[in-house]
């Protein structure tokens, strides 16, 4: 129910965001999907809650300290097996309701979602219209009932519940809401991907599923490998053969395709790899969420190769990021990692609009006779490193590959010297170029701060909103790095100076060892002055975090 | 028309008397029988002495990983089908690091051609038992012998189904090239396992041992009765069968895939300009 | 004597109706009228519904990795064989991740009870297909239906020579009981593949579905002739068996290994110091 | 034949070391095998050679120059087919001298060792010891005949030889000849390593053979699995059953081992993994040697856990690290490394003897009722972080583990504090331990030094005789690192001041990016003042080396 509520905000014109916790199983075990709404942009939960909605014990019992002053929590007492005598408890029959009006015990969704619209004094109109969506393919009896049911919640709340202080008014222009998986997806459909193959791993199964719903439409190809290795194989395969390629999976999975990644780099076959954090080591907390998988990224695979990391903090970033690691891996042929994780997966953002315009739309790869024919060679030497890349078959030339390391044909060798101009080419080559195309981290909040609040990927949005707050009281900024290796110069963002400038640098990662901070101090030299970390699996609510940052901070 | 010429490759590096050699000539002589040109081909090869293969002609060429050369063929041929599309490797690569691949692949029933140079042995690392390596085996690693049954590649085929199941010897070249057309003819998935001497470490299955031994299946095998070709794929001993051993008529994993029916994937460019209209229309669903 | 309540684990957490709850019946029943204490049986699983078996009930326990339990559980084997060691996963951890471990289990023939948990889905990741999903079955995953051929458990093990191979069904709960039993008396390696059904995602292979299929084979059924056993493990469809498919007497991979022929490894502690000496004499060899 | 000469030559008291260098192929290609000898201590090869046996022309034409002045070539003109008129060049016929002593064209190699001897002015006896033990399991007809061939080249080369001025008369004291793979091996060995499984991989395949060729000796199973995925599992399911094992590999087969290290580290499952490396990315060298896969140790793994990483530098450090990467990997139930390489694998080098004595011999694991059973706990929290582990099935308690998260008795759990006190148990709690057991780099040479070379692992020989050599005109010192993860302590050697103190610091790595110098910045802050890579799959040669050490140092 969640999602339709979250649904009738965000087009209510509201910034949304949500977020859902549950455990590794398929039924049962306790769950929760929250909804923080507001007419200011938001990017992140908050403890407080003003509106529980108990479908059993444990809501109660886990949640109710967390209502907000004014908060309420709205519950069926047929369900929870209990009558609450509390001022801030709002008793709604969801089950009676749900059948009383013809419909189905399951219905109590919805009459509780009308309840809350009703508690909030909302239309129910837009309700109706995300009802005829999500049901569009049932028939018009089902539809109507659920109308009927979503109607009798939202009158009973409406008029019983009379410690209600609500009021959320209708805003004008709908928002878009989505997840930043679901934008990486729709990113990689736009730039071309048109063959996706991984083995279902949480949090990384939402990519192909993605894909998977939009096989049809944009004639993509969603190959379930019988494992990881197939997985990454079959995209390299893929790409070699002229198709942008992509694969997906979780640290675990990802463990798997670690000598693909390698021979991706030897055959220097461009490919897009989405890696989706969660807890580890080993399988870990399936359904929870880490970004404890960088510095694995960094430096997986034998032997040495350059790479792209992008760690996206928000869907608008995830779309454009997963359109600019399939323009960077086609330009140079190489690998190029995407770093999402559970958190991502399970928060929903409203989002204006995604940027399409501004969006690369480069063809890399040829075919002509006049460059593939004769005496082509797959791995040229060139200036820049990068060879002309052929499709096989579409021509008379023949494009030829090889993990060994191979001449400017592809051929096997064993000798010194080729071997060390194909390892300049492959690396020194290139990396110069690829460095440039890296943008730099993004700089927010105060000019000239004292304080600086560093994060990578899914911290984005917690660090942004704490830095507003914090704002009030000090000279805060916040340095965000969604563009992470290779690490970006200080030439366009001379965000050294900034950091060396301010008193406090605070390093925010939800991993135990601070991987980022070691990172940034190899690459730059730089140690942060604190660090803040967070292991357990959960991400930050909003007021915890400022708690911890202003026990830093004072 | 293309001639052997179009064929010829790079310097060989296996031993003299390597039964490799037989096999890449008789290959070479199919496809110019079948009048292939070399672009019109691609060989996917995973590492070992086998695996050098591709270099040895002249095609479009992935000479990938040890044991993975099935999912990169299965990415190519998906990407375009109109390719042939081999995977050539040894017996360790094919059944011992690539064993899942091969299950999988078969399922799929995935056009791809595969040709298992079967030296029963590891050649490129030296010696050590392979899947297929006879019980019993006593090499440096297996002090006491191989204590495992081999890996029976026939008989795991047609269990699993796969839609053209032959073996192959390099010691009958002839025969050996016939196969290597039928399975190129076949659609869908074909398994050819090719009996081949490895002379500098495999000192059981010489040219001597598989002499006195194989023989090439007659009419009276029928190749489309699954039971009765499990039955002969158990042949192994004193009397080994060469020839088709399973064939079945299934739907191709290509022919099943929507996306491609009317053209290859390769061949199906969009504009990325199409691409970013469609785009917006997508993401009204998200509203 | 061991009882029912040596037996009890932590609470489940799967679904109710699940498939699972017989199957985890049948095995303490099973357990309890062998006799064998928890600390004589260790349980290796996987990951996935199936999975989490281990934890609900009692006995040593690794629960590992997605689809490597049967090295694992070959380790363990090897390591001390006095140990009763089964490992356990879904249909996706045995035969889609693990699939190339269970054709080398096989072929070691190491003595280790599998049980494959076979619901024909990916349930712990809310159903994508599995290996043993049905041609045609449309998930999210899968919006054109599954393409591939169903993996046949029962045909490949018997074609790899698996020295005892059987099916069970979680509505028989019985006759499963049966076969675990006698799965843990065979000596050497058993694969009983279990169709479980799975009440939350697969909606074609269900408690109906099975019960119209399902039969018991019987004494007309020989499992010690091969081929007459691959006969009947390509029933299914109308009908489909349960009970041993297949049998044979092959010697256990334990029995073969020599240096455990005394005592199992774990039991044969070698002091140090002696460790110490004998190295003195063996590095003479390296003047 | 390069085995039995070198032999003779340790047996003759010498120092003695060998290198090899080999293509990817069984027969045929180009091959060397080279042995120096000294009567003081030697560690690598040198460019100039004092003799070359050559049996085919192209010895003749790629190493011809590579003789010193009072060098000498012998050869068989038979064999290379044509007749040299060199000053320095010396006419042997090993075939003719091999066939017409009744024995068959393949001793021509016995001829050949016979006739370096000669030249070199030796005696023949410990040549005919050697052909004994080589061909022990042969007739005695063989064996004489052999003889007669060493014997025949010998006196042809001792009275031919008129341009040899060579006289390498016999030491007291045999030595040792052994690779530090092979090292590394018997270390294993005698450390109780009952249970090795892997995959043959070049140049990892060595050690396996070795422990194999011990397997009844020792009552080691030796098992060649499926895979490396199948390796590193059954070495994991052999130690929790209660045994010492062991896994190796190359970095390709490490790629796909990276996910069961994780498995290890979450089960807290003991395990000792040999990285021996090779030139990457992919398959690419497979014969040549490469320090690239550093990084990628310390780092592989999905999630945060500890490990330990050594990497010796020669056949003694190989045997005893081995020793205490058990003794580290059982007493904190982690993964350890041994990180070797093709260099190591291919050289032999001559030692005295290894310190047998002062090895460690600690039992960890434990079996009793009063420990194992009632409520034994596999993961109970404890002061160090280590808990006791019981081996299953020896007593009534149960021994519970798990990949995914879990609690002190190994089931798996959800919840965030246990969650966190689990990270801090096996990663925070253990980690100040574990670092105290490591010890601090080798430092040689000058005591006050100018000038600090730094090397890690395989090329201990190559710094220490070159500092030796420019000692003499520097204030010059060696800082050896083979203990290198946890990153050494300044505890008991400062030397972080020695660096700091020293003008001209320069790390030398065989890999391109300098792996090793950047792990020190990111662990010390400390940057070299210069690097030297070589990444061609060739190890320095001694000269090659001070010749590109004397560039940075004037
Ligand atoms: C992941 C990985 N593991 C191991 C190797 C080493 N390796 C190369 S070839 C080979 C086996 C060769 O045997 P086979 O596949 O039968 O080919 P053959 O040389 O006999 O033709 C091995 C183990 C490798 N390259 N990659
Ligand atoms: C390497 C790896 N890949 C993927 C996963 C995610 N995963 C967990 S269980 C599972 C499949 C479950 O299906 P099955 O094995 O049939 O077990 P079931 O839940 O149906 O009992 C997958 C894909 C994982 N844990 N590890
Ligand atoms: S080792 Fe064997 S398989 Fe390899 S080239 Fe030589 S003979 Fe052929
Ligand atoms: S999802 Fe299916 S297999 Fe898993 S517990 Fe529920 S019913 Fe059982
Ligand atoms: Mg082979
Ligand atoms: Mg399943």
């Amino acid at each position: 129910m969640g999602d339709s509520l979250a649904r009738v905000f965000s087009r209510s014109g509201y910034h949304v965001f949500t977020s859902q916790d549950y455990e590794s199983r398929v039924r049962g075990g306790h769950n929760t999907y929250q909804i923080r709404l507001s007419d200011k942009p938001i990017t992140v939960s908050r403890a407080a809650v003003d509106i529980i909605v108990a479908f059993d014990r444990e809501s109660v019992v886990f949640h109710e300290k967390e209502l907000s002053e004014i908060g309420i929590l709205v519950y069926d007492p047929a369900m929870l097996g209990e009558k609450f005598e509390r001022q801030n408890f709002l008793s709604v029959p969801f089950v009676d309701l749900a059948t009383s009006g013809g419909g189905d015990k399951v219905m109590a969704n919805v009459v509780a979602i009308g309840a809350v619209l009703g508690m909030l004094g909302m239309g129910i109109e837009i309700l109706f219209d995300v009802l005829l969506n999500t049901l569009k393919k049932r028939d018009e009896d089902t539809i109507k009932r659920n109308k009927v049911a979503a109607l009798a919640g939202y009158n009973y709340a409406g008029h019983n519940c009379v410690q209600c202080s609500f009021s959320v008014v209708q805003l004008s222009g709908q928002k878009m809401l989505i997840s930043t998986n679901d934008a990486i997806a729709s990113g990689a459909i736009v730039s071309g991907c048109r063959f996706y193959s991984a083995y279902p791993m949480t949090p990384s199964t939402g990519i192909m599923l993605y894909m998977a719903g939009k096989a049809k439409e944009y004639g993509i190809i969603v190959e379930q490998a019988e494992d990881e290795i197939a997985a990454i194989n079959m995209a390299l395969g893929a790409s070699f053969a002229g198709v942008r390629a992509m694969t997906g999976t979780s640290g675990g999975g990802f463990a798997l395709m670690v000598e693909g990644l390698s021979l991706a780099a030897m055959t220097e076959t461009p490919i897009v790899i989405a890696l989706a954090q969660r807890p580890g080591p080993a399988t870990g907390l399936p359904t929870k969420t880490e970004q404890g998988d960088l510095l694995f990224a960094l430096h997986a695979g034998h032997g040495e190769f350059p790479r792209v990391i992008f760690a996206p903090g928000d869907p608008e970033q995830g779309f454009l990021l997963a359109n600019k690691a399939f323009e960077i891996s086609q330009k140079y042929q190489i690998p190029v990692f995407i770093m999402t994780d559970q958190y991502l997966a399970d928060t929903q953002w409203t989002v204006g609009h995604f940027e399409v315009d501004s969006l690369f739309c480069n063809e890399h790869r040829i075919s002509g006779d006049e460059v593939c024919g004769g005496d082509y060679k797959r791995h040229a030497f060139t200036d820049n490193g990068v060879s002309p890349f052929c499709i096989p078959g579409l021509t008379s030339g023949l494009v030829v590959t090889d993990s060994d390391e191979h001449d400017e044909e592809g051929h096997i060798i064993e000798d010194a010297a080729t071997r060390a101009s194909m390892v300049d080419k492959r690396l020194f080559k290139k990396l110069p170029f690829i460095e440039k195309e890296i943008a730099p981290p993004l700089f927010y909040g105060h000019k000239q701060p004292e304080i600086v609040v560093i994060g990578w990927g899914s911290t984005y949005g917690l660090i942004r909103e704490a830095v507003d707050i914090a704002s009030k009281k000090k000279n805060i900024a916040m340095l965000h790095f969604s563009e992470i290796y290779p690490f970006p110069s200080v030439d366009v963002l001379d965000y050294l100076s900034i950091l060396k400038g301010a008193k406090t640098t605070i390093c925010v990662e939800q991993n135990a060892t601070g991987q980022f901070a070691r990172l940034m101090k190899a690459e730059t030299g730089f140690e942060c002055t604190a660090l803040i970390n967070r292991y357990d699996g959960r991400p930050f609510l909003l007021e915890e975090f400022l708690g911890e940052l202003y026990a830093h901070i004072g | 028309m293309p001639t052997l010429d179009d064929y010829a490759g790079q310097v060989t590096a296996w031993c003299p008397g390597c039964g490799n050699f037989a096999i890449l000539k008789a290959f070479k002589e199919a496809l110019v029988e079948l009048g292939i040109e070399p672009h019109q081909l691609a060989i996917v090869s995973g590492i070992g002495q086998a695996g050098k293969f591709p270099h040895y002609t002249r095609c479009n060429t992935f000479n990938g990983l040890h044991g993975r050369s099935l999912p990169v063929a299965t990415g190519i041929k998906l990407a375009n089908h109109e390719l042939l599309v081999m995977a050539i490797g040894g017996d360790g690569d094919g059944y011992g690091e690539g064993g899942n691949h091969l299950v999988h692949a078969m399922r799929r029933n995935i056009g791809v051609k595969v040709f298992v140079h079967d030296n029963q042995i590891y050649g490129l690392t030296k010696g050590q038992a392979s899947p297929t390596s006879m019980e019993g085996m006593i090499t440096k690693n297996q002090p006491f012998g191989v204590l495992s049954e081999p890996f029976n590649p026939m008989a795991a085929a047609v269990a699993l189904d796969c839609s053209f199941v032959a073996r192959g010897y390099a010691g009958d070249q002839e025969h050996l090239k016939g196969l290597i057309i039928s399975a190129i003819n076949h659609k869908g998935f074909s398994l050819v396992d090719i009996l081949q001497p490895c002379v500098s470490f495999n000192k059981i299955n010489t040219y001597e041992w598989y002499r006195q031994r194989v023989y090439r299946l007659g009419p009276d095998h029928n190749p489309e009765d699954r039971v009765g070709a499990f039955a002969r794929a158990l042949e192994w001993g004193e009397k080994i069968p060469i020839g088709i051993i399973y064939r079945n008529n299934r739907r191709s994993f290509e022919e099943g895939v929507p996306v491609i029916q009317d053209k290859p994937l390769v061949r199906q460019r969009i504009s990325f300009g199409d691409l970013k209209e469609k785009m917006r229309e997508t993401l009204k669903e998200h509203y």
